[in-house]
Formats: C-alpha cells, sequence, structure tokens
C-alpha cells in the first residue's frame, strides 16, 4: 500500500473543501472496502479523509411523515440496535446484519456500501426497493439522486469530483406495504450474493397498489426492474403473479459467469430469488399494520 | 529363502516375473542376490520414491534390514502425510 | 478393543500451552521481534507459464529503505539430479531451489521471482513493485487430462514423459477373471479441484545470517528439522551451520512441511546484515505455497451375488502443479485400501500443471481416490437392495488382508468402524423430511513413523522437564507429557513440556502423518522408562537391594518404599540428577480407520446444501487425550465437507486464480456446520506400547464420498465432480 | 513516507500513545508499535476475524481500522480480557472444552465471543454461529468453540431461565 496522509474533517463543508482540494483523495467511512482496494492496490490515495468526525453522517432519524434518514458513515451495528428501524424496515435489519460479518458491520455502512458501487451491493437493492434517495453535497451544494439512478458502472456512480454521500433517505413505510432482501449466498454468511433480490410491496384492500423490485450481481450495477413492479399493480398477490413478475426480472437481467457462479446459474436464480423476496414483502405488507 | 515381490512396472526388468525366492539375511543381500540374476535391477528397487517393506511394515533400516527365510519384501510408494 | 486401565492416559487435561493461547503470549513467528530486524516482500509471476527474459531490480535497490533485494541468481546452481532426503517424501533439489525462487521459467501465476527486505514491509512491497521482469508469456496448461493430452504444453523439458512425471501400477490377481464372476458392475469417473489446506496462519520466516556463517531461522513449520534441512540443502551450507527455532504454528494440516520462504530470508539476511523477516499475505499462501492435487479418477468396481466385491480397477490422474509430487502413490495405495479385493488393477499418474506445486494434505491423496470408490459401492449397494454399510462390512479388511500395493494388514479396525457406524444412535434416526439425505463413507490412512527424539530431567520437586522437537498444533505437548507422566506414574501436569530448537534435542521428524503422538510419544515412553531404571538404581543404593519394583509412581523394595517425588528429591545425594534421552525411527505404525455419516438438505431451487447432522468415526488405537482426538476428527469433517461442498481454486483460462481470498475461497464458517458427533473407537494398535495409531488424516478421507452419497439421496443424481456446490448440484 | 501521526488512545484499559504512518493498520500498530502481538493476522480482508478487537462498543477486524482512527477510543484486545492472573471465564471454558488446536483463531474468537455475551447472556447455538461467522477457525469444525461459549455463558451469567 502506498503512503497516504490522513485527514479528518470535522464538518460537511471543511470535508467539501479538502475533497475539492485534493484530486486523489479517497473517502473512509468504515473502510472495509476501501482499505482492501488500497491494500490490494486496486485503488491508491494521496490522501485518505476520514468522514465519521462529521456529524451529519453520522445521525439516524426516523419521523412518520419524512421516513429515515441514514447518515452516510453510520455503521450497520447501530442499525440493527436501532428501535425505529426494527419496528418499520425490518429488511433493513436484515440486509445490515448480513453485510460481512459481526465485525464487518461494526465498521461498514450503507453509505459506504452505495458508494463502492458494486454489482453484488447487498444493501442497493433493498434501498432501490425502499424508493431511497441519496443526498450528495459538493463544491456546488447539495443535490438528491434516486438509489436506482446512482449506480452508474462497476464501482461508479453519479457522485462528482469533489462531492460526497451525506446521507441516504428512505420514505416512511406506506400503510399496508411489506420490503424484502434475500440473497443467494453458497456459504451461510461471510460471502458475496451470487444473486440478491429486493422488492417492496405496498397492499389496498388486498390488491397490489405499489411494487419495486430490484436486483443484486446480474448486471454491471444493481439493476431496478421497474416492469417487474409495474406487472404486480392491480393484482392479487398470487402465487402466479409473484411468479410473473420474477420471470420479468430475470429477462432483466444479463448476467456474468465469474468465481462466484455461471451466467446461466445466476439467470436461473433471478426468478428464484426475487419471488422468494416478493413473497416476503408481501407476507410482512399482510401482516404488520 | 525370503520371497522379493517386484512392483508392476519393475516387471519388464524380470520378464513378467512377479516374485521370486531369494538367498540373503538382509534387503541389501537380497537385491545383490537379484541384481545378479537381472543386472541392472537395482536402480528400479532403490528409489527416492520407492519405501522398503518387510514382512507388512515400511523399514526405516532400508537396505540393512534383516529378513527371515520366510519374509516378504516389498518395494511400495513412499509415503507422506499431512 | 481396549481393555488395559490407565491413570492419565484418556483422561482430558487442560493443554501446557493453554493459559498462553487464550492470553495472547504465546509467540507465532509472525510475533518474533529482534534488534535491527528489518521486513521483507516476495515478487510473484502474475503468469502461470512464461519464459524469463529479464529481471532488473536496480530500481528496487535504489528505492528509500531498502536494503537488500534477491533473485534465484543469488542462490547456488542446483545440480540436476541431486535429491534431498527429508525423512519422508525426497525431494529433487532443483524442484525445490526452483520454486523457492524461479529461474528460466515461471510455472504458475504466484511462483516467486525475486525478494526484497526493506526498514518495514509496506516499503518492502512498494520496492518489489518496482523490479522489472520481462515475461516472455508461453501456454499454460491446467489440468492432468489436459496435460497428458498429445500436444499439451510441456513445463519441464528433461522428464521423459511429457508432463507425466511419475507411473504408479498395482496389480494383484486377475483382473478379467474377477469382472467375469461379477454379477454387479458399477464404473464412474470423478474429478475433484485444487483445494487449499486452509491454516489461518500465513507463513512465515524470520532469518539471521550472522557474520560467523551461522543461520538462524524462526518460522512456522510443522518440522523444524526438516525446515533445518531443506533451508540448508537450497543455501548449500552443511546442515549444522542452519539453527531452526519453531515458533508456535498456526495450523499447517501437511502444508507446513515445505519450505517457501525460509531460504529467501536468509538470503536476505546475508546481504542486509540484519535479521530479515517474511510473512506471507493471504493471497500468497493461496497462489505461492501447496495447495493438493486437483484429480480426475475412474474406479470399476464388480461385485457378486453375496455382496463380495470380486474385482476392481482404478485409474488416477493427479496434478501435481509445478513440480513432480502429486500424492497420487498413496492416492493409489489407498484407492481400494479398506476391503478385502482379490483382483485388482491400480494405475495412477503424477502429472504437471501450470498450478502452485501440490503439497500434502491430511491423509494427501486419499480423499480423491475414496471419493470415487465410496461413491461406486455406494451405487452397487443400491443396485443389490444392500445397506450401504452392510456391503462393507462384507468386504471389509481385516488383519491379514493383502492390499493391492503388497502388504497384508496387521490388526486394523475397519469391521469395528463399521460396526460402530452401524449401531451409532444416528444411523438409526430418521431423515427430517423431504429433499434430505444421508450418506455414508469410509476411509484408510497409514500414518507414520519416522524418528522423534525426546529428553526427560527430572526436577527436586518431583515433576520432570519435557524437552522435545515436535512442533505442537494440535495439543501434542500434552498428549506427549501424558505418555511420560503415565509411565512415571505422576499426573499430566507434573510434566513441564518445552519444544525446542533444532541445536537443542535429536531429529525430529515432521508434526506430520498423524505420527506425533505415535512416533515422539514412543520416544517419550522410552525415555521414561530409563528415568525409571535410573531412578530404581538410586531408591536401590539408598536402601541398600538389588531389586526395587515401581508401580503407579511408587518405588518398594522390602517394605520400603518412596513416591517418585521422595526419590527426586534425593537424587542430589544420590549420585546426581537424572535425566534421560531416547530417539526412536520405530516401525509398528498402525493405520487409522474413519467413517462418517452425514445428513444434508438441499434447496431444490437454489442448489444450496445445509449440512444437518455429522457423525465422524474413527478407530484410535487409543485415545491418548481424548478430547484432543475428538477435535482431529471434528476439524478433518469440517475440511472434508468444505472440500466437498464449496472449496476450489477457480482458475481464469490464464491460470490465474480469481478467488485468492477466504471470502470468495469459501471454507466452512460456525455457520455453515452443525455440531460434529464423535465415536472414537480403540482397536489399539501392537506396535505402540498404549496401542496409539494416531489420529490426525484418516478422518478426512471419508467427506467428500459421504456427502455425495448424501446429496444423490436428497436429489437423486451422482455428481461427477468436487466442489458439488450449489450450481453443480442444478446442473448449471 | 508520510509524516507519521501521534495516537492518543486507550488500550485494555491502560493510556497509551504511538507513533505511526497513516497506512499502517490498527493491527500493525497494535503488533509491531504497541507491543501487543496477542492480536493475530490472518488474511488481511477483514474475514478471518483473527485480528478481532474491542473499538469503543462493538467488534471490529483490526486490519480494516487505521491505527489513526484509534484516537480517543478505547481498544480491549485479548492480552486485556484476563484480570491479573485470573483468566476471564471464556479464556477458562476454551481450555475446559479443548476448544482450541492451533491457536491462532483463539485471540479473534475470544474477543467476538465476549462482545456476544454482553449482547446475548445466553445465546442459542444459531445465535452463537452467525455471531461467530466473521471468525475462521480451520482446526476444530467450530464444535468445542461453541460448546465453550455456551457454557462460558452460564459461567457468567447463570443457568438461561
Amino acid at each position: 500500500m502506498k503512503a497516504f496522509d490522513y485527514a479528518a474533517p470535522a464538518s460537511l463543508p471543511e470535508a467539501v473543501g479538502l475533497l475539492a482540494s485534493q484530486p486523489s483523495a479517497r473517502l473512509l467511512a468504515g473502510g472495509t472496502d476501501l482499505l482492501v482496494q488500497l491494500r490490494s492496490g486496486r485503488k491508491d490515495a494521496d490522501v485518505v479523509i476520514d468522514v465519521k468526525k462529521i456529524p451529519e453522517l453520522n445521525e439516524i432519524s426516523f419521523n412518520p411523515a419524512d421516513g429515515l434518514t441514514i447518515g452516510a458513515a453510520v455503521p450497520c451495528y447501530r442499525l440493527t440496535a436501532d428501535a425505529a428501524i426494527q419496528s418499520h424496515y425490518p429488511a433493513l435489519v436484515e440486509v445490515a446484519s448480513w453485510i460481512g460479518g459481526t465485525q464487518i458491520q461494526g465498521r461498514a455502512s450503507l453509505g459506504g456500501n452505495l458508494c463502492n458501487s458494486a454489482p453484488s451491493a447487498d444493501s442497493i437493492p433493498l434501498l432501490i426497493a425502499l424508493g431511497a434517495t441519496a443526498l450528495i453535497a459538493g463544491p456546488a451544494g447539495r443535490r438528491s439522486v434516486p438509489v436506482d439512478e446512482f449506480c452508474t458502472a462497476p464501482g461508479r456512480n453519479q457522485l462528482a469530483p469533489g462531492e460526497l454521500l451525506v446521507s441516504i433517505q428512505i420514505p416512511a413505510p406506506a400503510p399496508f406495504s411489506g420490503a424484502a432482501y434475500l440473497r443467494f449466498i453458497p456459504r451461510n454468511e461471510m460471502d458475496i450474493a451470487v444473486v440478491g433480490a429486493g422488492a417492496s410491496v405496498t397492499l389496498s384492500n388486498g390488491v397490489i397498489s405499489a411494487a419495486r423490485v430490484a436486483l443484486s450481481s446480474v448486471a454491471p450495477t444493481p439493476l431496478f426492474v421497474p416492469a417487474a413492479g409495474e406487472s404486480l399493480l392491480n393484482q392479487m398477490p398470487t402465487a402466479e403473479a409473484l411468479e410473473a413478475a420474477a420471470k420479468i426480472a430475470q429477462e432483466a437481467a444479463s448476467p456474468i459467469s465469474d468465481m462466484r457462479g455461471t451466467a446461466a446459474y445466476r439467470r436461473h436464480l433471478c426468478a428464484v430469488m426475487v419471488r422468494r423476496a416478493l413473497e416476503l414483502a408481501v407476507a410482512r405488507a399482510q401482516e404488520i399494520n | 529363502m525370503a520371497t522379493v515381490f517386484f512392483p508392476t512396472l519393475v516387471r519388464q526388468q524380470t520378464g513378467g516375473l512377479a516374485q521370486i525366492e531369494v538367498p540373503g539375511a538382509t534387503v541389501g543381500e537380497l537385491i545383490i542376490a537379484i541384481e545378479a540374476r537381472f543386472p541392472g535391477i537395482s536402480k528400479h528397487l532403490l528409489r527416492p520414491n520407492l519405501a522398503i517393506s518387510v514382512d507388512d511394515e515400511v523399514t526405516p533400516l532400508g537396505v540393512l534390514e534383516p529378513v527371515r527365510p520366510d519374509s516378504e519384501v516389498h518395494f511400495i510408494a513412499a509415503i507422506s502425510g499431512g | 478393543m481396549s481393555t488395559t486401565t490407565y491413570n492419565v492416559i484418556g483422561t482430558r487435561p487442560v493443554r501446557h500451552d493453554g493459559a498462553d493461547k487464550v492470553t495472547g503470549r504465546a509467540l507465532y513467528g509472525a510475533d518474533l521481534q529482534l534488534a535491527r530486524m528489518i521486513h521483507g516482500a516476495v515478487l510473484r509471476s502474475p503468469h502461470a507459464h512464461a519464459r524469463i527474459l529479464r529481471i532488473d531490480t536496480s530500481k528496487a535497490e535504489a528505492f528509500p529503505g531498502v536494503f537488500a533485494v534477491v533473485t534465484a541468481a543469488d542462490f547456488p546452481e542446483a545440480p540436476a539430479d541431486k535429491i534431498v532426503d527429508f525423512g519422508e517424501g525426497d525431494t529433487m533439489l532443483s524442484s525445490l531451489r526452483g520454486n523457492i525462487l524461479a529461474s528460466g521459467k515461471v510455472l504458475y501465476s504466484g511462483h516467486a521471482v525475486a525478494a526484497v527486505a526493506a526498514v518495514n514491509a509496506h516499503v518492502a512491497a512498494e520496492a518489489a513493485a518496482l523490479i522489472e521482469v520481462d515475461y516472455e508469456p508461453l501456454p499454460c496448461v491446467l489440468t492432468a487430462p489436459e496435460a497428458m493430452a498429445p500436444g499439451a504444453p510441456i513445463l519441464h523439458d528433461d522428464l521423459p514423459n511429457g508432463n507425466v512425471a511419475e507411473l504408479i501400477r498395482y496389480e494383484m490377481g486377475d483382473l478379467d477373471a474377477g469382472f467375469a464372476e461379477a454379477t454387479v458392475i458399477v464404473e464412474r469417473e470423478l474429478d475433484t479441484a485444487t483445494v487449499h489446506q486452509g491454516y489461518i496462519e500465513p507463513q512465515n520466516a524470520t532469518a539471521f545470517w550472522s557474520s560467523d556463517g551461522r543461520i538462524h531461522i524462526w518460522c512456522s513449520t510443522q518440522g523444524s528439522f526438516v525446515a533445518r534441512d531443506a533451508s540448508a540443502a537450497v543455501l548449500d551450507v552443511p546442515v549444522s551451520q542452519v539453527k531452526v527455532t519453531p515458533m508456535e504454528i498456526g495450523g499447517g494440516f501437511g502444508g507446513k512441511i515445505n519450505v517457501y520462504l525460509e531460504p529467501v530470508a536468509a538470503m536476505l539476511s546475508k546481504k542486509a546484515g540484519r535479521p530479515v523477516k517474511l510473512v506471507m499475505s493471504r493471497r500468497d499462501v493461496f497462489t505461492g505455497t501447496g495447495p493438493t492435487p486437483g484429480s480426475r479418477v475412474r474406479v470399476k468396481i464388480g461385485v457378486n451375488d453375496a455382496g463380495k466385491i470380486t474385482a476392481a480397477q482404478a485409474w488416477l490422474a493427479y496434478e501435481a502443479g509445478a513440480y513432480p509430487g502429486a500424492m497420487v502413490g498413496p492416492g493409489a495405495m489407498t484407492v481400494f485400501a479398506c476391503y478385502d479385493i482379490p483382483n485388482v488393477l491400480i494405475e495412477g499418474f503424477d502429472v504437471v500443471v501450470n498450478k502452485p506445486s501440490t503439497a500434502a494434505y491430511r491423509a494427501p491423496g486419499a480423499p480423491n481416490s475414496a471419493l470415487a470408490t465410496e461413491t461406486v459401492l455406494d451405487e452397487i449397494a443400491e443396485k443389490l437392495g444392500l445397506d450401504p454399510l452392510e456391503l462393507r462390512l462384507r468386504n471389509a479388511a481385516q488383519e491379514g488382508t493383502r492390499r493391492a500395493d503388497g502388504p497384508r494388514y496387521k490388526r486394523i479396525g475397519c469391521i469395528e468402524v463399521l460396526e460402530a457406524m452401524k449401531a451409532s444412535p444416528h444411523y438409526n434416526a430418521p431423515l427430517p423430511g423431504p429433499n434430505c439425505g444421508r450418506g455414508v463413507a469410509i476411509g484408510f490412512w497409514f500414518n507414520a513413523g519416522l524418528p522423534s527424539s525426546a529428553t526427560l530431567s527430572v526436577n527436586a520437586d518431583g515433576t520432570v522437564n519435557l524437552i522435545e522437537g515436535s512442533t505442537d498444533i494440535g495439543g501434542s505437548r500434552t498428549s506427549l507429557s501424558m505418555q511420560a507422566a503415565e509411565v512415571l506414574g505422576l499426573r499430566a501436569e507434573d510434566i513441564h513440556p518445552t519444544i525446542v530448537d533444532t541445536d537443542s534435542v535429536g531429529y525430529t521428524g515432521v508434526t506430520g502423518g498423524s505420527r506425533t503422538t505415535f512416533s515422539t510419544g514412543l520416544a517419550v515412553h522410552d525415555a521414561a522408562q530409563i528415568v525409571v531404571e535410573q531412578m530404581k538404581a538410586r531408591a536401590a543404593r539408598l536402601w541398600a537391594v538389588d531389586e526395587v519394583a515401581f508401580s503407579n509412581g511408587v518405588f518398594s523394595a522390602n517394605g520400603q518404599s518412596f513416591t517418585f517425588a521422595e526419590l527426586a528429591a534425593q537424587l542430589g545425594a544420590t549420585g546426581g540428577p537424572v535425566s534421560c534421552s531416547a530417539t526412536v525411527n520405530p516401525k509398528g505404525v498402525g493405520g487409522s480407520i474413519a467413517g462418517l455419516i452425514i445428513d444434508v438438505k438441499v434447496d431444490p431451487e437454489t442448489g444450496k446444501t445445509d449440512v444437518l447432522r455429522v457423525t465422524s468415526v474413527q478407530d484410535a488405537g487409543k485415545a491418548i487425550h481424548p478430547a484432543y482426538v475428538e477435535g482431529q476428527m471434528q476439524g478433518g469433517t469440517a475440511q472434508g465437507i468444505g472440500w466437498a461442498l464449496n472449496e476450489e481454486y477457480f482458475m481464469d483460462t490464464a491460470g490465474d486464480m480469481r478467488n485468492g481470498s477466504y471470502l470468495d475461497y469459501r471454507m466452512p464458517t460456525a455457520l455453515d456446520l452443525p455440531m460434529i458427533e464423535t465415536i472414537i473407537v480403540e482397536v489399539p494398535n501392537p506396535g505402540h506400547p498404549f496401542g496409539v495409531r494416531g489420529v490426525g488424516e484418516a478422518n478426512i478421507v471419508p467427506p467428500l464420498a459421504a456427502v455425495a452419497n448424501a446429496l444423490y439421496r436428497a436429489t437423486g443424481k451422482r455428481l461427477n465432480r468436487v466442489p458439488m456446490n450449489p450450481a453443480t448440484i442444478l446442473g448449471l | 513516507m508520510s509524516v507519521k501521526v501521534q495516537v492518543q488512545t486507550t488500550i485494555n484499559n491502560e493510556p497509551v500513545e504511538f507513533l505511526c504512518e497513516p497506512r499502517q493498520s490498527l493491527l500493525e500498530c497494535l503488533r509491531d508499535i504497541v507491543g501487543l502481538t496477542g492480536t493475530k493476522e490472518g488474511c488481511g480482508d477483514g474475514n478471518c476475524g483473527s485480528c478481532t478487537v474491542k473499538l469503543g462498543d462493538r467488534i471490529v477486524t483490526s486490519c480494516l481500522v487505521l491505527g489513526v482512527e484509534a484516537a480517543g477510543e478505547s481498544i480491549t484486545t485479548v492480552e486485556g480480557l484476563a484480570h491479573g492472573s485470573t483468566l476471564h471465564p471464556l479464556q477458562k471454558a476454551f481450555l475446559d472444552h479443548a476448544a482450541l488446536q492451533c491457536g491462532i483463531c483463539t485471540p479473534g474468537f475470544l474477543i467476538a465471543a465476549d462482545a456476544l455475551l454482553q449482547k446475548h447472556p445466553h445465546p442459542t447455538e444459531e445465535q452463537t454461529r452467525f455471531w461467530l461467522s466473521n471468525n475462521l477457525c480451520r482446526c476444530t469444525g467450530y464444535d468445542k468453540i461453541v460448546r465453550a461459549v455456551q457454557a462460558a455463558a452460564i459461567e457468567i451469567n447463570g443457568a438461561a431461565q
């Protein structure tokens, strides 16, 4: 690993200023991706900017009107322990307890998972399904980007030079809604999704009034499949309807073969995982509220 | 006389003979007797990848291992272990 | 079965090094800090097969903080045909030296090419990256069948049969006649992938080449004397010039017998004039050490109506990696070793390929071949309508059974292990539901003898110091101390074991081959018996008698008696201290049979396998410390399950390992396994005073086949490739 | 080499100051600078758990923490688990249950298990295995480790209600 300097700005403007003045700076939140990439030579940096001292990046706040705001540097272990998240976003608790293992969750953040922009990121399909937006700060001020538009290529995203992710904002769950993220891994933990599927469903009088589906590890970016959700609108959540939506998601996928699975296997899993995620989301929509 | 069993791949040297009874008080003496009958064979028997088994046990003494008249001598793959 | 009663053997004392290991005080190789020590990094080949045209180290040498750079050119030439004898498995010196630093050609991706010593490991790594190597890439070949095919790229010009380094052939009886007698014949071909031992502690070595020519090496090794001898050979210095201090070792399983870093650290130290420490990264461990061979094995077995095997044939091709030595010999010798078969033909091929040079891994070679035999037998049992254990019982090897490689078994516990499996609660419990399957398999491993030494010194307080040279990977300090205590009538905690460097104890072979409790145990036993004789003589002197009896730690004669401690306190006045040594090179090795029962559940939509219940059964001969015997059985079983289900070297077509991290290599986590039940069978080995057989290895032989058989019962599919991962199970 | 940074931190309840380069991991700082070599390195990328330490209120793999990030934090390593010469109940349980063979993963398991028992005084087998899945052991097959942790839970917190 090449030598670098370290800075830990205490405010957002300070961080933005530093970032703007240091073209080869890298942002450090949990470090569970960055330090591995620096050590293996996949990335390098002249300066590493630790964003964990910035108060806004460390906040978790929830209110029933605006929903949930998760600071970009909040580590997973705080999410899983948060009472509001536990009661309103059970799927988020699950995904936060599946990223890495216990120790990784002591450091890794959803913000980091989003900014690392891996096709296999566990949290992104769920964030897409939940309709989350990314709040970005930069030299030109602040802007919001839907998470489903955030990633642009493997390891690349909408962050312009000098910009950083401040928080992830998730709408308040609608009544009779449910969400789920399921991933397939050959082991039971400590693995990268061969295929991951996030789904959310809202029911009105037993009929699906909103649904969103997204996948991981089957395209160059986490993949939002609007058509899969749209196919469920005004449908009863029957096995056939969910299966059909899953097939649409499967069609949208363009997986590759690598050491984690073949393209054929991934394509097969798309339908299985989306259907199962939808089933769980429906069950949650039916049981809560 | 002790019985010496030839490894399959050494049987080219013995005209296909699989085993032989030869006199000798040690493995070394047996091999000298066999070499006299099949000149050049000993280098195929005394190889780093082969261990010598006398009466069903690999011997750390190798050619110095004593043999009895009813002994069996085999040449088997040397085994390491994990 | 074992009937002798013991005072210490068979109990479960806390291990002597336990407190150090749970408090962080135990010093492993990477923990060593020496004054003026500097740190190294190794540059490795990105190509699986290439000619080295030029190496330019000038930029690295000029990099601030660098003390020394070495390449193969710094090492003495290896005579073409010189063989290094390590007591077990001799090696060509040219292979050993070529693997440590490549010269002429690189033969696998990860092959070490150069090394740097610098003020710290970061600077060393930066400098290593500045070494310029011009390669002429050559076509690579990655599997044994491809390497054996006509026109395959050739790794070594001096092998007589292309890439085939060694042929093995065992024949017994009349194969054709045997198959003619069979009513059921099944033939299958199964492949296994290259897998790694996966020890958690990466290889490391620190060396100091003193101005007087003496070389001191501290390292993580299964055998300090082997590390010494191999390092001396590579450096072309007399063995007496090298002293190896074995540090605590963080796992080995066969993978820490060969040397990789030790001679390099020594040569860097010679150039730098300072102690040099080298520590591998995890990727270095995967790509630059010795995994165990991938293989293709074809087995054909014929059985008559009575369920007796009439003939068996095996064809084995094992991937040696870059240099000869694929463990196909033991694979061939074990393929039918559990059974009494009159007509046998076994052919084995040791094939070099452009992968890391392979090393031993717990019963090396045997799991690959047992996979084929034990799944074919499962299929035959089903065709005959026989219980799979019953089929095995009808053919089980026993005392006097001749193996195809020639020798006949002495007392062996095959029937006892099978009976224990059959009677186990697990085998008689129902399966929990649909998509579940139960598989069984058994396996054999020889175990090893080899030299070992021990010294016992009696302290005036009645305790005894044990000086030995077997590095302790899994509690051997205690299993050895217990054997001394048993002979001396003491408690295990009255023995104080210390593992010392190669200058300080007699030659001792590796902690491997399941030999430590057997062979070093025998040395300890023999030394303890000498202590008893000398102590008797002291008592005789004190009491002015000719004969002294010794029993349960009490010396007695004519109504007088001394406890061991009482007599120990009088040694000074009766002629001085008692200190006794023994060195053994034993015969009498007892092979071990292990069996496994495993229940799995398969998700039919994803192909995911969950392991529901496991029972490991093994003949220990005599379990000195049952908890550590169980630990060996559980550990070997866990490794075997990982091997069966998910582990593999995933190579791209250019021979680069794509999953050289723990994340993607997918060893089992705690969440991937259930509790592992154990049944210790004790059929004493007549070749050891306490009946010890050695238990480190046979337990990894059955899991591949047992998992395959369980998966068949769960899915109806017979898979022909390990790992039997979810995609393979679905055929995707 | 970049300019070294002075870090003031607390390790095993004692104030500690050290100088390190920003690129040095907390693991390197603990082992090579502070001299606490009980914390082990097995992989360098957070997947084996051998380098587990407690950092503030949670456990982390110290290979994925920069030494400079330790400033102002409180760290517990395996060296800080025992009370003087009295072993922590987990340490004793690991010995009594033969839950270590080579011992290289043991420091990481002990720190992780200690955090588990603070969160779940009586963890189920499933909870124990899930929590410990960031710690690899290659020797034991985990059986005796899980048993030791559950035995220590009873020793520390009494029998489950």
